[in-house]
């Protein structure tokens, strides 16, 4: 059953992420984007994580994708990259270089992750409602106390930065 | 004080520097922000001066995620220098530029803090999340001037490249994770040491060198370099010339030289190949330059090169002599921009070599004061550069490897002719046109000269402060 | 049950649909996107990984990354959007006064 | 005495420090500073110099300077009679050519700029001398270089000179290059630099690896003192003022090679290969030099080549181990060959700036002091006796003698004729027969200040009795080299002294006595038959119609040939060759400069292009591991 459903959401994820990268128009690859991320959060509760998919959803496509379509709206309505290319050349040897990647990654994970974890049949099954908020909470406000405060620091200087760029001159 | 905050203090400084500045820029004056450059060099000179008063000490917090060591002390005190510096020589430039906001301190600061806590780091994510903090304030700092299309181009260059970069960055700490179940050093060399050579976790640390390499700028993840030091304000310029790449030299060698020891007949190859690039592209790119902020751009890859060549050599003296030249270089370099920053010709500001035609004539004292500057970044005794580069190329000939140093030397050799160009058309030649003169500022001429007295210091008595650099690796060889 | 290797797998390959649509488009906010996407595929891995460890660190660290990419995109935005004050047009193949 | 030994240095030092820092206002007062400086600087090293006569000896550390782990390098003096022998040599003589540039430079708008550079050099090149350990010998070699340039570039609004500058550094580029390693490959064997340590645990060096270095070292050596194939750049540097060329580019820094080569003769010694490639790259560069000076017709640029002939000389000399002889020269030619300079400058400066022979002539009775000193100076240079390059030349040619390399000493010897030719080729040009200036010009001629005649007359003075009272050859060798012993111990050939040396004295004689009169015989006898003699009547007249169809005759079978070849080697191997590497290699880079900015396109794209292909190279690197 999981499985089924893995490779139905794994295939919309990737057909959704090509999408993004091949449609033209803005406005389609970003919501080809929250279609990806919808999937990445499906994946996530298969993984047992739902405070991480509840985020997800929360955070990109409540927060981050509404940013990207408004400034899509306020900058180029309608069209884009329409025109001759230059670089067009150029741009193609990123498919080869890609595929390179893609093939090191998989190599990589053949020989490591694929090669150890299926022998050892049953994955140590994460503990009941290890991915719930309550232990994410946990882990958040004690173990990780101190990234979790950087964070905060880090969201402080985004604000400040945007303000820097956006707000109106003074006086 | 609770001392479990100790190790925090140089961050608790800055950060609550950071805080006060927010606050203070909330306050009136609207249009007068000078006030608040003060304040934020004050936090830094406090931080600077905590860092040297905790040397010696050493302690963890928050689980080991943030460490105390002399290694962290010292790079507090170079990134401290820069900022101050940078702080410096900001102040009176902004008001020339119409750009002073109090958002510009606010996101020096933050940057710093970021910078900081790079050096401290013990955990991948830590480093991660300074890393960013670090580089979300630079990103906004390079387009700070929002009239200018080359600042914005810069800071948009400079903005995607990096969060391309970061990309990677986060997928290698993905496949340490995933080969060793943690992203804290410690256990991470741990891992290493007990198991077999994973190849995840191999992989992983080359994903890991593509973000480290954006931030210290070595070939071929340089590109963005020369464009937003360009466009970018020569005082923000100045900072991620020195700040900046130290903060990512700090991470790296802790990284390299404390997590992954194991691996290091692994990744000084790399390194060997990746230096011998960096510094041949730096100096020889540089010499078809004709814009000084440009020329010192492609010169900074070029000394990236020259530092990696400690990394590769290794052990106390070559990872000491990294430590030394990062020094030599923000005192060389943040004086080298603060001298173009302080020049303007018409309304404008310096950058053209033709700027600089018979500067030596009117303005001697600049003119030699840049000329230092270029004579330490050739490596002309009796300035640092000189004993920076005896030390860095000296322990790449200590550890055997002759030929790497003999590319240096060469470079060196090369790399001379475009630094003197400088020098030639300060000394040798007739103004044409407008004059260039300096701007009045005083803080920008203090800077000057506490970097010219960082230049002889550290060219005429290198031996205390290498000792020091030394004292500051050990914690990580051990 | 899904083997994680499975996960990391897809994440492999979305990370690498991401870098090649950062390669390809000319659009800073499509290219930004395609980076949204890199960063997803690595919190994919992260939590896959976690998974076969059993231990939920990897939910926290995806959490992190999550917020970092908020940050970056407001901070990116923003500077899209300060280019697009100067200059009324977008993109990055234009963006080349400075060069060589 | 280790006081007064920092104090040397400290004087030049302290007068570059006051003319760049006030020199706006000092402006033309700026040699009440330089020269006072110079002159406390040449008193200090005449105590020095003294004391180490009594066979005091000094060493001491300034400072720790440079430490890393083991290694330690401090700033260090190292005073001995051959550093004492040269400290004198450059106050003295940079004493002497101060004070003729407050009258050269008289008016010059970079006056203070001149005195600065000018002080700056003494200082360093005071430093080179003390050095006590490589490193210092090192960073005080790359300083005299630096100070070489920015004089030789001093009228940077001639292009020309802008050019020679640049010239000089690339070369010199070279060269050092090779010294810099050579530095480095002494480090790396023997983990220390400092001399005295080196040349005692020089026997622990393979020969092979003692090559090396000592090569390397000498590549430095031939960048400086401008020997084949490096020497372009010397002529060239004679676009800097005049009495920079005489004290830089003829008595002082470009004999810092041989200095080097003397000072350093225990790893030559070891290596002994190197010895006999110092030797024959001196001996060539000895006679290919003085040919090509037969050939130019610009008064300094004939003393340019005559400098590297003199150069190759002292090579030769330190290469066959003769190394009281290679100094005994180096201190010779720096009386003579700063005398000719200042005495050229003498004249371009009543010229007002020319500096064609073919457009002097006939200044003698208009300039008689710079005409008899420089006739001294020529003698010197020409190994007349009893003028002091005679001694020095001498002990160079016996001691090739001696050592059995006849095949050298056949060389030297017609170096030694050809030199004789074309000082006397300029004497005669300049300063006899019929003027071939301009009206105007020859108006203004007119003797130098005192300013600048008492150096000459000074250094007149040296080149004439240094040889007599201290180069006199006897059979415990010169009183020179005695002097020298604590550092060259004597060798038993000099000891020998027989029926030989005499011969040879009496031949160096000849040699120089047959190429004088052969100048004569080109240059100075036809105005003679024009004027002196009307008609062909008397004896003399006839046996001047037999020279002058001897002149014709040779002319026709030796000099013209021996011009054309000596105008091929200045235009295609001097100009066209050795300039083509030089300034070929210096293209190439440029060049690869320019195609490597290229691929810095602007584009985003591309900068993430490379960063994905880094990041693949880096993974795919990893993974084969």
């Amino acid at each position: 059953m999981n499985l089924v459903v893995f490779f139905v959401v794994a295939v919309v994820a990737v057909a959704s992420a090509l999408a993004l990268v091949l449609r033209r128009n803005p406005i389609h690859g970003a919501l080809f984007l929250v279609v990806n991320l919808g999937c990445v959060a499906v994946l996530y509760l298969l993984l047992s994580a739902e405070f991480l998919a509840l985020a997800q959803v929360i955070i990109y496509a409540g927060a981050i994708m509404v940013l990207f379509v408004f400034a899509i709206m306020v900058l180029i309505p309608g069209k884009e990259e329409t025109g001759p290319d230059p670089l067009r050349p150029q741009r193609l040897l990123a498919l080869p270089l890609g595929a390179v990647l893609l093939l090191e990654i998989a190599l990589i994970l053949k020989s490591s992750v694929f090669q150890a974890a299926q022998p050892v049949a049953p994955p140590p099954a994460l503990p009941a409602g290890a991915g719930g908020i309550e232990t994410v909470g946990r882990l958040l406000l004690r173990d990780y106390l101190f990234p979790f405060e950087v964070t905060s620091v880090l969201l402080l200087a985004a604000l400040v930065g945007v303000l820097a760029l956006a707000k109106r001159k003074a006086g | 004080m609770d001392a479990a905050l100790i190790p925090l203090l140089p961050l608790l400084v800055v950060g609550g520097t950071a805080l006060l500045v927010i606050v203070l820029d909330l306050l009136p004056p609207r249009d007068r922000k000078g006030h608040l450059g003060v304040v934020a060099l004050a936090g830094v000179v406090m931080a600077l001066l905590v860092s040297l008063g905790l040397w010696g000490r050493e302690g963890r917090a928050f689980r080991g995620m943030v460490v105390l060591d002399n290694f962290a002390l010292f790079l507090d005190v170079v990134i401290c220098y820069a900022a101050a510096l940078v702080l410096l020589l900001s102040t009176d430039y902004l008001r020339r530029n119409d750009g002073e906001r109090g958002e510009y301190y606010i996101l020096v600061l933050l940057s710093t803090l970021g910078m900081v806590l790079m050096a401290a780091a013990a955990d991948l994510i830590v480093i991660f999340l300074a890393l960013e903090l670090m580089s979300l304030s630079l990103y906004v700092l390079a387009g700070f001037f929002r009239g200018r299309l080359a600042a914005a181009e810069a800071s948009m260059k400079y903005f995607l490249l990096g969060a391309f970069a970061t990309g990677f960055f986060i997928y290698g700490i993905a496949l340490i994770y995933g080969a060793t179940g943690s992203t804290a050093l410690d256990r991470i060399a741990a891992a290493t040491r007990a198991g077999t050579r994973d190849p995840l976790l191999l992989v992983g640390l080359g994903l890991l060198l593509v973000g480290f390499g954006f931030k210290i700028s070595s070939v071929p993840f340089h590109m963005w370099v020369p464009d937003v030091y360009e466009g970018a304000p020569t005082s923000v310029t100045a900072f991620i010339a020195t700040g900046s790449k130290a903060a990512g030299f700090a991470a790296l060698l802790r990284v390299l030289l404390s997590t992954f020891k194991v691996s290091q007949p692994d990744w000084t190859v790399l390194l060997w190949v990746v230096a011998v690039l960096t510094m041949t592209v730096g100096n020889v790119v540089a010499i078809a330059q004709s814009n000084l902020k440009r020329m010192l751009a492609y010169s900074s890859v070029a000394h990236v090169g020259y530092m990696l060549i400690g990394v590769v050599a290794g052990g106390a003296l070559g990872a000491g002599s990294v430590l030394f030249y990062l020094l030599v270089y923000t005192f060389t370099t943040a004086g080298a921009f603060g001298v173009i920053l302080l020049l303007e010709r018409g309304r404008r500001e310096a950058v053209d070599l033709d700027d600089y035609a018979g500067l030596a004539g009117r303005h001697p004292v600049l003119a030699l004061t840049l000329a230092l500057f270029l004579l330490s970044l050739i490596g002309m005794p009796p300035t640092a550069g000189f004993a920076g580069k005896f030390y860095l190329f000296g322990a790449a000939v200590r550890s055997g490897y002759i030929w790497l140093a003999v590319i240096a030397v060469l470079n060196s050799a090369v790399a001379a002719y475009y630094y003197l160009r400088v020098v030639v058309y300060m000394y040798m030649r007739d103004t044409e046109g407008l004059p260039t003169g300096p701007a009045p500022s005083f803080a920008g001429r203090l800077a000057l000269a506490i970097a010219l007295w960082g230049i002889f210091q550290l060219g005429l008595l290198p031996a205390p402060v290498l000792d020091l650099a030394q004292a500051a690796v050990a914690p990580l060889l051990r | 049950m899904v083997p994680e290797s499975y996960y990391t797998a897809l994440s492999a390959i979305l990370f690498t649909i991401g870098v090649v649509g950062v390669l390809v488009r000319r659009n800073p906010l499509v290219i930004f996107m395609s980076i949204e996407l890199m960063l997803n595929a690595a919190n994919l891995a992260l939590v896959a990984f976690g998974h076969r460890f059993g231990a939920a660190d990897a939910q926290v660290l995806a959490f992190f990354v999550m917020t970092v990419a908020a940050a970056e995109v407001a901070v990116g935005l923003a500077i899209i959007v300060t280019i697009f004050r100067l200059r009324r047009r977008l993109s990055v193949d234009e963006l080349s006064i400075m060069r060589w | 005495m280790s006081n007064t030994v920092w104090l040397i240095p400290l004087f030049p030092l302290l007068g570059t420090l006051l003319n760049a820092l006030f020199g706006r206002w000092i402006g033309r007062h700026a040699h009440w500073i330089a020269v006072p400086a110079l002159a406390c600087s040449f008193l200090l090293s005449g105590a020095v110099f003294l004391r180490v006569w009594n066979g005091e000896t000094f060493r001491g550390d300034l400072f720790p300077w440079i430490e890393a782990g083991t290694f330690r390098t401090a700033v260090t003096a190292q005073v001995d009679p051959l550093a004492a022998v040269m400290l004198l040599v450059v106050t003295g003589v940079g004493f002497l050519i101060h004070l003729y540039s407050a009258g050269y430079m008289h008016g010059d708008p970079g006056y203070a700029r001149y005195f600065t550079y000018l002080n700056l050099f003494v200082f360093s090149m005071v430093m080179l001398v003390l050095a006590g350990n490589f490193l210092v010998l090192y960073v005080f070699w790359e300083a005299v270089g630096l100070c070489s340039y920015l004089l030789i570039g001093f009228w940077y609004t001639r292009k020309s000179a802008a050019d020679a500058g640049k010239k000089a550094f690339i070369v010199n580029r070279v060269g050092d290059f090779g010294f810099g390693l050579g530095v480095m490959a002494l480090w790396v064997a023997l983990g220390t630099l400092d001399y005295g340590t080196v040349f005692d645990e020089v026997e622990t060096l393979s020969p092979e690896t003692a090559t090396v270095i000592a090569l390397l070292l000498f590549m430095g050596a031939c960048g400086k003192s401008a020997q084949l194939p490096l020497h372009t750049w010397l002529p060239d540097a004679m676009e800097g003022p005049t009495p920079v060329s005489a004290l830089i580019h003829a008595a002082t820094m470009v004999t810092a090679g041989v200095y080097m080569v003397a000072r350093t003769h225990a790893l030559f010694e070891r290596s002994g290969v190197a010895l006999d490639v110092v030797a024959w790259v001196g001996g060539l560069t000895a006679l290919f030099a003085a040919t090509i000076g037969l050939a130019q017709t610009d008064i300094k640029r004939v003393l340019a080549y005559s400098t590297i002939s003199q150069l190759g000389y002292m090579f030769a000399g330190v290469g066959v181990g003769a190394y009281a002889a290679g100094i005994f020269h180096l201190v010779t030619h720096a009386f003579f060959k700063a005398l000719l300079f200042l005495g050229a400058g003498s004249v371009i400066h009543a010229q007002g700036g020319e500096q064609d022979l073919r457009k002097m002539g006939g200044l003698a009775p208009r300039m008689v002091l710079t005409t008899i000193t420089f006739l001294v100076g020529a003698a010197g240079l020409a190994g007349l006796p009893p003028f002091a390059g005679f001694f020095s030349k001498d002990e160079i040619l016996a001691s090739t003698y001696h050592r059995g390399r006849l095949w050298l000493w056949a060389l030297l010897l017609l170096g030694a004729f050809l030199t004789a030719v074309y000082i006397f080729r300029v004497v005669l040009l300049a300063f006899f027969g019929g003027p071939r200036m301009s009206k105007e010009v020859a108006h203004h001629l007119h003797e130098s200040p005192p300013v600048m005649t008492l150096p000459l007359g000074a250094l007149a003075l040296l080149t004439a009795v240094a040889g007599v009272a201290v180069g006199m050859p006897s059979t415990q060798g010169t009183a020179f080299a005695r002097f020298l012993s604590p550092v060259f111990p004597l060798s038993e050939e000099v000891g020998h002294g027989g029926l030989s040396a005499y011969a040879l004295l009496v031949l160096s004689v000849i040699v120089a006595v047959v190429g004088l009169l052969f100048a004569w015989l080109l240059y100075g006898s036809r105005p003679i038959k024009v004027e002196a003699i009307g008609r062909p009547r008397n004896r003399l007249h006839a046996l001047l119609l037999n020279k002058y169809y001897v002149d014709e005759l040779y002319g026709f079978l030796f000099v013209r040939p021996l011009l054309r070849v000596a105008g091929f080697c200045a235009r295609v191997f001097d100009l066209g060759f050795i300039d083509g590497i030089v300034n070929g290699l210096g293209q190439l880079v440029v060049g690869w400069a320019r195609s490597m900015r290229r691929l810095q396109t602007g584009y985003v794209m591309n900068y993430a292009l490379m960063t994905l292909l880094g990041a693949v190279v880096i993974v795919g690197f990893l993974l084969s591991r």
